[in-house]
């Protein structure tokens, strides 16, 4: 075994990213700005590499591979979620690149940023050790803060970022501590052991309870959990739209990923205590989130909040797998939890793309108000958020219906249709903030009084990647098949 | 019964192929597109009024496709007589929206046909699907075309009314959805809706489940406390959309009554019974009360149309033949001489851009045609005999008088109600003296305006005069709801958690009893 | 002996952390962190880490600790006029979680964790650093090199935020 | 060992809740950063106590891991923090309000 | 089977025919009309002649509705009494036509108008022909409709738009009764058709219904009381008995032809027609024909009061029309069923008479309905004025017309009904001197004395044209000559089981013979007395009784009373009920969860204080949560 051959070729598509970020990053001082583009696209051909390889991993062998020293593991599960973060990613840089140049930040590090921070969330994915998804998380954390301030000319930005930074410090500092005590259990943080050690301890141990809750804190703060959310409507706010995408998906996403596994994987021992405590959670959470959503005037905000109850949901479908002893033993919950934030993703980094599209006289439209008139203006721009709001209520035929079909579906499997019922309630006065966008969009006329506003800044690679993300968005709605097959075969790595 | 050709699927392909069509054609042709989709969809449906065979209760003209694996749901659709009618009407009333639009609607226009358009296909959808998830993407995918109907075409307050709507239908659907969840496990693993209309289900189970297809049924009927959306919808609405949304939107709720409340849960809708009768009585007389004190004329029939669609759930929920029966004409009914007054209220709304009564006064003089054509809806609504209305009203309360003499004699009383608050209504906007102010733009109709008025009275005359065809149709189906309602009762232990057995059930009282085999 | 020294530092060590947190002035508070620091090192030591001592020394006190300070002077900054105006729910916050740990402990039992180590990992003894070396470049290369990641990322990152002339490049 | 490893975790517990107490006390971002470093130390703590308790180095490669970060944390955060003093001329976190509701 | 289909076939093409061309045919709407009702009533004719042979018949058309037990066709059924009434419909409706093509010339509505008559006779002869009971209410409602909209012909007159509605609702109130009735049968005897329902009534003779169970109470009521009852209601509004009888006196807003058509000679005649039709149910229900015989007895002597006073002299007629329905009402109630519908046929003669007669002389005045703006036309409008006196004889049943067998033959027959027809028949002798005394009220008034007509027409007062004197001439034929048909003796066999037909008892008979004329010849000289020989004693005795003239003036207050207690309180309620309940509670609770959802929303935000170390809390807070949360798992 010549130095970890095997599993370097395992990693070839995370060695390609991180070798991409670098050349990015040491070919940035040497490129012309006007040449600034190529590095995108660099970056998209990467990520293009790394979506085909591992869909050729997949359709070969769609095994277990693990490698150095059982840290990480490539598996079906992982492999879900990095084909997802691949197309998130690039279409979150196709995405940026016009709205960078309109805001004057085109940096050729930000896309060493962005692929780092993929780097970091390929790492917490695929890790099956506590150090791993630590560390991927601070990856991950690490190159967000940066690009949460990048637009530094902007007050907004660098607190945004300041608060991202200080309270994610804080909650990473939390779960810390909970992992170092998990340690103190298992005298390993691989999560196998420590599976191993709360089966052998039995699940009273005091340790184990402060353990679990200092974790789930930590990890809720990333998943914008309520009562751990708070960051999320000032972060989203404050940081240019293209990252507030890539905040909202790509980190949300991976969070969740390494989330469920520390969970499944190695808390799953845990099951009936700590589904109590994402239940109470993910209540506050719809709750919070839904009713605070409303009364939101900016559109980042309002999707700030729109994500947090979205967390909600997956929350739903995480305590559904936690509660689910019958047959399918909680993979309904797993694979409705992957659905969601597959289709979540989407919609929601579509919805993003037209805000980022969208100017105010040379600003960036963030009110719900600038979108006013906007279907006289821009009726294509404005059918797309049609679209992309719908989905996001969950109305048939878009694919948000499907995503929450899963998840309820799994929900009432596990017998928390009560859950079910109250979380749908809450999806219909969710349904007042997507359609009051709608409403704005619509049944508004234009502020006669505001500048007269500039075209959409956009490119023939967004129009393409957003039409991709329309008919996505419909036609998962329509034929999920493959993507719930696909779900479902990726959660057998849970059986 | 299978049919090899697919008219189900054409027919509901055929409005969305206009709608996407909307996309590639001027601003000024899209009329005459929709007006071609509608019209072809008339034409395909047509023929299965006379394919359809009155002498059996299986699905006709079904399609059964795989859509999604796991779990497995089918594009599954066929009607049978209850829904027949139902469809026929939906796509009867379609071109007439279209036609009633076309010069009502001058901005957008692409739009708001596309939105029309793609609101037939959906209703057609729920009215044939047979599979509940299915059924349930139906439902829901009428939502939004509805509220940009109202909300960009709408009136001054359409806002409000819009959202109103929205939510209002959106939050009762949502128990809806978890039920089917629940029936889906506790009825063998299936979305099929004939299978699960076999199915038992324990009875407090039934009971939870009659709640949550009550929340989302009921809001769209709407049921008496859950009405209020509905004045506001209509008031706002462009002529086209009051018409859908009285003629046949209202519809679903109850044909979800019919078709998943009833036969799924027989238990609870036995259980049930009084107070939907209650409240359909209450619905009747209340409804038809309020339309007396409105000045505002889509609003004074919108009333009317919740005291109307409380016949008809008191109909269904009276649990006989004639009842049932009743219920289903009264929906066609209500359908054709509701979107009638709509109709009529627009073209008067086009000419003096005001819907109060009050501005709208002596018709009959200048417009006689029009006066006409209000008069005759009106007496429909009213339930005159020799029009439809009265058949599915008659058939209504012969239903509840085997149900109950005392609720019978209430229902009637809204009878009464309605004959003066239409004639009231007709008192003052077509008889009297009109203003001479608006008086230069009061012409009677066009020709436009007069083919879209033609059929409905035609419709209502037919249906008035013979009625037999259109309900000779429904018996099989009906007799085979009301069998299925009579299954052996469940088994306590369908499923392991579910713990409770059947305290709360209702012996078989007398007046339950079903009517149509044995009396 | 042992219980002497622990019982020393952690002393000196919960001492200055309450000052960190309690003295107004942040010159104050970086200089009571650094004697914290030195403590943990000596702590460490006592638990046979020196590696890790030494880590804490040159990497803490010696890098981290003193680019604090360069802020703190560069900035220039003031003594703290007050605490956040929170402070009483922020007592109430920390005293009832530390009454919870207590009762947590009390009355589940105390803690024995188990011994299972694995194999890899397991070193005879101390902790030494040449262990430890061991480890890092076999064991754990992977997690060392998002570690140097980590470190790109926060070296680039400090220059774009830091630096003063980004909005201009563009230009 | 005489010292018993409950000690070690009672230290640890109080130092993160300094940390803690100082992160929600503080208004200087400075040193809440500082108390960020007591939560970080006080889990250092933990691991070589547990490291030493398994004879296990895992522990101990944790804390280096951990120093590591908490030294690109505290690179990257001090960057953030001198941007912000350029904007507004102060560092206490509270009076960054842009952002709210 | 044709003809019988041709008679109501016939009207109904017209109305179609003039219903969608009378825009183009305007004027010679009569054309179309006119020849469609002729032949109509020929074919009647040939009708009546087949029946008086002994022919009857009954057949369905077609299957209307079917659904469970429920099958119901439209279907014909002819035997004597449905051949008597196709004779008068088509008769009166015939010469309404003929008469109207004058009455009506040069009206903007003239096509409208025939269109509606002709639907009218329609309705009414399909009425007249059910087979059964659900096909006799469908055409129940549309003769009703008709009358509706014929009432409200002139629309632009407020009066005549508050009548027609008047009367439909306040017949609707009447259908009511009769709609629950009709359940009631089908609920019980499994059938709608007459001749299914005789047969089971008789089967169920002794059931009772307890009417107060739903109300946990006892009151048992025989099954067929209540059915008659019910479906009596459904006559007591048509028919105009008291209570419902407000509607009658406003119809008269609308074109007297329709006044003499259908608020006289037919229409009204209805209930009356639908009692003896279902005779055989009723003859079962003794509780039942009381009450019928005591609502007609109290209706007669109501209208006869009512009308001394009137001075409009079509309301006059009206009240006269009230008066003679509770005759034959009442008559029906004592089971002379024959005497009821002698007295409908004559009095469908005469009354259409009178009230043509009537419309000749507003005709003449152009549009002056008030007495007391008339007198001294005897002169100018000689054959009305003939033809009228002709018609008042009648109604006041002077010896040798129509009126006088009618009414005798009936206050006979009521008088071998027993006690309760003994006390009527005394009841019935005092109206029919207030008949007498009001018909020749109007006779004097109007046609002898002094003139007061306004003297812008006075001059050009002059009798109509041929069109309307013709059919004064035949009905003033007819007013003598129905008296001489037989028409009892040619209805008895369809009654046979009639409990009291007259039976003639000597001594009885005449003596109310006598007295009957006696009240009418006194009546009479009452009239001359007050009104040409001593004309200014009516106001004076006016004044003295005043508050009994105010009354009868005032139609006893009725109209007042449903004002107050029905009408204004329900659109008052209504309005109320709409802003008390319907937008405020229910409307404002739906409201008011959206709003206190946005408030919550308000509130919670201001968690969101911007405040990075206000989250951090949070977070700590929650964490502290969690914790406690798990002390208590």
């Amino acid at each position: 075994m010549s130095l970890y051959g095997t599993d370097l070729l395992a990693l070839l598509p995370e060695l390609i990213v991180v070798v991409t970020a670098c050349v990015v990053i040491a070919l940035d001082p040497i490129t012309p700005a006007s040449r600034r583009d190529l590095l995108a696209w660099l970056s998209v051909g990467a990520l293009a590499l790394c979506l085909g390889l591992t869909g050729w991993q997949i359709s070969v062998e769609n095994v277990r591979v693990s490698a150095f020293s059982d840290l990480v593991a490539i598996d079906a599960y992982a492999r879900f979620w990095k084909i997802l973060l691949y197309s998130v990613t690039g279409v979150t840089i196709v995405l940026s690149l016009p709205y960078l140049k309109a805001e004057r930040i085109h940096l050729g590090e930000y896309y060493g940023f962005i692929l780092l921070a993929l780097s970091g969330m390929l790492v917490m994915v695929s890790a099956v050790d506590l150090l791993t998804i630590y560390l991927g998380t601070e990856l991950m954390s690490i190159s967000l803060y940066v690009m949460t301030g990048l637009n530094r000319s902007k007050p907004r930005s660098l607190e945004a970022s300041a608060k991202y930074f200080v309270l994610g410090a804080f909650s990473s500092g939390i779960l810390l501590y909970g992992i170092s005590l998990l340690y103190g259990l298992a005298g390993s943080t691989k999560l196998a052991s420590i599976a191993g050690a709360i089966g052998t301890r039995g699940t009273d141990d005091p340790l184990v309870l402060i353990a679990t809750i200092l974790i789930a804190v930590g990890f809720s703060f990333k998943l914008a959990a309520v009562p751990f959310h708070m960051w999320t409507p000032d972060v989203y706010q404050g940081a240019p739209t293209s990252i507030t995408a890539f905040m909202a998906v790509a980190s949300k996403a991976a969070s969740f990923a390494a989330f469920i596994r520390v969970f499944v994987e190695g808390l799953g021992g845990l099951k009936a205590d700590w589904s109590i405590l994402f239940l109470i959670i993910s209540i506050l959470t719809l709750v919070l989130g839904n009713v605070v959503a409303i009364v939101q005037t900016n559109i980042k905000r309002m999707l700030a909040y729109s994500s947090i109850v979205h967390a909600g949901y997956v929350l739903v479908g995480f305590v559904a797998a936690g509660r689910g002893d019958g047959a399918s033993g909680g993979t309904p919950g797993l694979a409705s939890v992957m659905i969601y934030l597959a289709i979540y993703s989407f919609m929601t980094l579509g919805a993003f793309a037209v805000i980022g599209m969208l100017r105010k006289g040379g600003m960036e439209g963030e009110e719900i108000e600038d979108f006013a008139g906007l279907a006289k203006r821009q009726p294509l721009a404005a059918f797309l958020m049609l679209v992309f709001m719908a989905s996001l209520a969950g109305i048939p035929p878009t694919a948000g219906f499907i995503a929450k079909f899963y998840v309820f579906m799994a929900a009432v499997e596990a017998g928390l249709a009560w859950l079910a019922a109250v979380a749908l309630i809450f999806a219909a006065v969710s349904a007042y903030y997507y359609m009051r966008v709608v409403m704005v969009m619509y049944m508004r006329d234009p502020n006669p009084s505001s500048v007269a506003p500039p075209g959409l800044v956009t490119s023939p690679a967004l129009s393409f990647v957003l039409a991709c993300a329309v008919a996505g968005v419909i036609l998962f709605g329509l034929f999920p098949n493959p993507l719930v097959s696909f779900a479902l075969q990726s959660v057998l790595t849970f059986k | 019964m299978t049919n090899s050709f697919p008219w189900l699927s054409l027919l509901l392909v055929l409005p969305l192929a206009g709608a996407i069509a909307m996309s590639f054609v001027p601003e000024s042709t899209a009329r005459w597109i929709a007006l071609a989709a509608t019209l072809a969809d008339l034409c395909v449906a047509l023929p299965l009024w006379w394919l359809f065979d009155p002498q059996t209760s299986q699905m006709q003209f079904t399609e059964h496709v795989a859509w999604i694996n796991a779990p497995p749901i089918y594009y599954s659709l066929g009607l049978d007589g209850i829904s027949l009618p139902l469809v026929l009407m939906t796509v009867g009333i379609m071109p007439l929206c279209v036609l009633a639009s076309w010069n009502a609607i001058t901005t957008r226009v692409r739009g708001f046909m596309a939105m029309v358009l793609v609101m037939e296909t959906a209703m057609i959808g729920v009215f044939a699907a047979l599979d509940f998830v299915l059924f349930y993407v139906f439902w829901e995918a009428m939502l939004i075309p509805m509220y940009l109907l109202i909300g960009v075409w709408g009136g001054a307050n359409r806002l409000y009314a819009a959202i109103k709507f929205f939510l209002y239908t959106l939050a009762g659907s949502m128990l809806l959805l978890v039920a089917i969840f629940v029936m889906y496990y506790y009825g063998g693993h299936t979305f099929d809706i004939l299978a699960l209309s076999q199915g038992t289900y324990p009875a407090q189970l039934q009971m939870w489940l009659f709640l949550a297809f009550f929340a989302a049924f009921a809001v769209k009927v709407p049921m008496f406390p859950f009405h209020t959306w509905l004045p506001d919808a209509h008031v706002e609405a462009p002529t086209a959309g009051s018409v859908i949304l009285a003629s046949i939107l209202l519809k679903m709720g109850t044909y979800g009554f019919l078709r998943f409340s009833l036969p799924m849960l027989p238990d609870a809708s036995r259980f049930f019974t009084p107070i939907m009768v209650v409240l359909s009585i209450i619905a009747i007389i209340y409804g038809a009360y309020m339309a007396l004190a409105q000045v505002d004329l889509k609003k004074l029939i919108a009333y009317s149309s919740v005291s109307h669609m409380g016949f008809v759930t008191l109909g269904l929920f009276v649990l006989n033949q004639q009842g049932i029966e009743g219920a289903v004409l009264q929906m066609v009914n209500h359908g054709i001489t509701t979107g009638g007054l709509f109709l009529c209220v627009g073209i008067i709304y086009e000419r003096t851009h005001s819907r109060l009564i009050a501005d709208n006064v002596g018709l009959a003089a200048p417009m006689p045609q029009y006066a006409t054509f209000l008069v005759i809806f009106a007496l429909s609504s009213l339930g005159l005999p020799g029009t439809n209305s009265f058949v599915g009203e008659f058939l209504v309360l012969v239903g509840t008088f085997s149900w109950s003499k005392i609720a019978t004699a209430v229902a009637s009383l809204g009878i009464i109600l309605a004959a003066t608050y239409l004639l009231w209504m007709v008192q003052r906007v077509v008889f009297g003296v009109p203003s001479p102010h608006h008086l230069p733009t009061l012409r009677d109709l066009d020709q436009r305006e007069f083919v879209t008025l033609v059929p409905l009275v035609l419709l209502i005359f037919w249906i008035g005069f013979y009625p037999n065809p259109i309900v000779s149709r429904m018996h099989e189906s009906v007799t085979n709801t009301l069998a299925s309602m009579s299954r052996e009762k469940v088994a306590p232990t369908a499923h392991p958690s579910a713990g409770g057995t059947a305290p709360l059930l209702v012996d078989s009282d007398e007046q339950l009893e079903i009517q149509g085999g044995s009396r | 002996m042992e219980q002497a020294f622990f019982f020393y530092f952690a002393c000196v060590i919960a001492a200055t952390s309450v000052l960190v947190v309690a003295l107004r002035n942040p010159i104050y508070s970086t200089l009571a962190l650094l004697v914290m620091f030195f403590h943990v090192a000596g702590l460490y030591v006592t638990l046979h880490a020196e590696f890790l001592a030494a880590v804490q020394i040159i990497v803490y006190a010696g890098a981290i600790l003193v680019l604090y300070l360069f802020v703190v002077m560069l900035l220039n900054l003031k003594q703290d006029v007050r605490y956040h105006r929170q402070w009483p729910m922020a007592a109430a916050v920390g005293a009832t979680l530390v009454i919870e740990a207590i009762i947590l402990t009390a009355m589940k039992g105390s803690t024995t964790p188990a011994v299972a180590t694995d194999a890899e990992t397991a070193i005879g003894g101390a902790g030494n650093t040449a262990a430890i070396g061991d480890v890092l470049y076999t064991t754990y290369l992977f997690p060392f090199e998002v570690a140097s990641l980590i470190l790109l990322v926060a070296m680039i990152g400090a220059i774009v935020l830091a630096k003063k002339d980004v909005g201009e490049r563009e230009a | 060992m005489t010292v018993p490893l409950s000690y070690y975790l009672v230290l640890s517990g109080i130092m993160f809740l300094t940390g803690v107490v100082g992160v929600l006390l503080r208004r200087n971002i400075i040193i809440i950063l500082l108390s960020v470093e007591l939560m970080l130390n006080a889990t250092n703590i933990n691991f070589v106590a547990f490291s030493q308790y398994f004879h296990n180095v895992a522990g101990q490669v944790f804390v280096f891991f951990t120093l590591t970060v908490a030294a690109a944390e505290v690179a990257v955060g001090l960057a953030i923090i001198i941007a912000l003093y350029r904007t507004k001329s102060t560092i206490n976190i509270d009076e960054f309000q842009l952002l709210k509701w | 089977m044709m003809t019988y289909t041709l008679i109501p076939l016939l009207p109904f093409a017209a109305f179609l025919i003039l219903g969608i061309f009378g825009h183009w045919i305007k004027d010679k709407a009569h054309l179309v009309a006119v020849p469609a009702v002729v032949v109509s009533w020929l074919l009647a004719l040939m009708v009546f002649f087949d029946v008086a042979g002994g022919h009857q018949t009954s057949f369905p058309l077609y299957s209307w509705l079917t659904s469970g037990l429920l099958d119901i066709h439209i279907g014909f059924s002819i035997d004597r009494l449905t051949a008597v009434m196709l004779l008068l419909v088509t008769t009166v409706s015939s010469l309404v036509h003929i008469y109207t093509i004058g009455y009506m010339h040069r009206d903007p509505g003239y096509a409208r108008f025939f269109s509606y008559i002709a639907l009218f006779t329609f309705s009414m002869l399909m009425l007249v022909m059910a087979d059964n009971l659900l096909q006799l209410f469908v055409f129940w409602e549309a003769v009703g409709l008709c009358s509706y909209l014929l009432i409200g012909h002139w629309y632009d007159r407020p009066a005549a738009c508050s009548a027609a509605m008047k009367a439909f609702i306040v017949n609707r109130i009447g259908d009511f009764g009769f709609m629950l009735g009709l359940l009631l049968v089908w609920y019980s005897f499994g059938s709608l058709d007459y001749s299914e329902i005789f047969v089971r009534a008789h089967e169920s003779a002794g059931e009772v219904i307890n009417v107060l169970g739903p109300f946990g109470g006892t009151w048992d009521v025989s099954l067929l009381t209540l059915i008659c009852v019910l479906l009596f209601t459904g006559a007591v509004g048509k028919s105009a008995q008291v209570p419902l009888h407000v509607w009658l006196p406003d119809a008269m807003e609308g074109p007297t032809p329709i006044s003499a058509l259908i608020h006289a000679a037919t229409m009204v005649t209805a209930g009356v027609f639908m009692v003896a039709r279902l005779a055989p149910l009723y003859n079962l229900s003794p509780t039942a024909m009381t009450l019928v015989a005591i609502t007609g007895g109290i209706t007669m002597i109501v209208g006869a009061t009512i009308a001394l006073t009137q001075t409009d002299i079509k309301r006059v007629v009206a009240y006269s029309t009230i008066s003679q329905l509770g005759y034959m009402v009442m008559a029906c109630g004592l089971g002379a069923y024959a005497a009821g519908m002698y007295h409908l046929l004559t009095h469908g003669a005469f009354k259409a008479l009178l009230f043509l007669g009537c419309g000749s002389v507003i005709i003449a005045l152009h549009h002056e309905q008030d007495m007391r703006r008339m007198g001294g036309l005897k002169h100018k409008l000689p054959i009305t004025y003939w033809t009228f006196v002709v018609g008042s004889l009648a109604l006041a049943g002077f010896p040798l017309t129509s009126g006088f067998f009618s009414k005798d033959h009936l206050l006979v027959s009521a008088w071998s009904a027993g006690p309760l027809g003994q006390c009527l028949t005394l009841l019935g002798l005092v109206t029919a001197l207030m008949t007498a005394f009001y018909s020749f009220r109007l006779v004097f008034v109007t046609f002898w004395g002094p003139s007061h007509v306004d003297p812008h027409h006075a001059d050009h007062v002059h009798e109509p044209s041929n069109t309307m004197t013709l059919p004064l001439i035949v009905l003033a034929m007819l007013s003598i000559l129905t008296g001489y048909l037989g028409i009892p003796e040619f209805l008895d066999p369809l009654f046979e089981t009639g409990a009291a037909e007259a039976t003639h008892e000597g001594g009885a008979a005449i003596g109310i013979m006598v007295a009957a004329t006696c009240m009418g010849l006194l009546g009479i000289a009452g009239a001359y007395y007050f009104y040409v020989v001593n004309p200014a004693l009516p106001d004076r005795l006016a004044s003295q009784w005043q508050s009994l003239y105010r009354a009868s003036l005032n139609k006893w207050y009725v109209d007042e009373a449903y004002d107050r207690t029905i009408v204004r309180p329900t659109f008052f309620g209504a309005s109320e009920l709409w802003k008390r309940v319907d937008v405020n509670v229910i409307d404002g609770a739906v409201n008011g969860v959206a709003r206190a959802i946005a408030w919550g929303g308000w509130l919670l935000r201001l968690t969101q204080s911007g405040q990075a170390q206000h989250y951090a809390l949070g977070m700590a807070l929650g964490a502290v949560v969690l914790f406690t949360m798990y002390f208590f798992l």
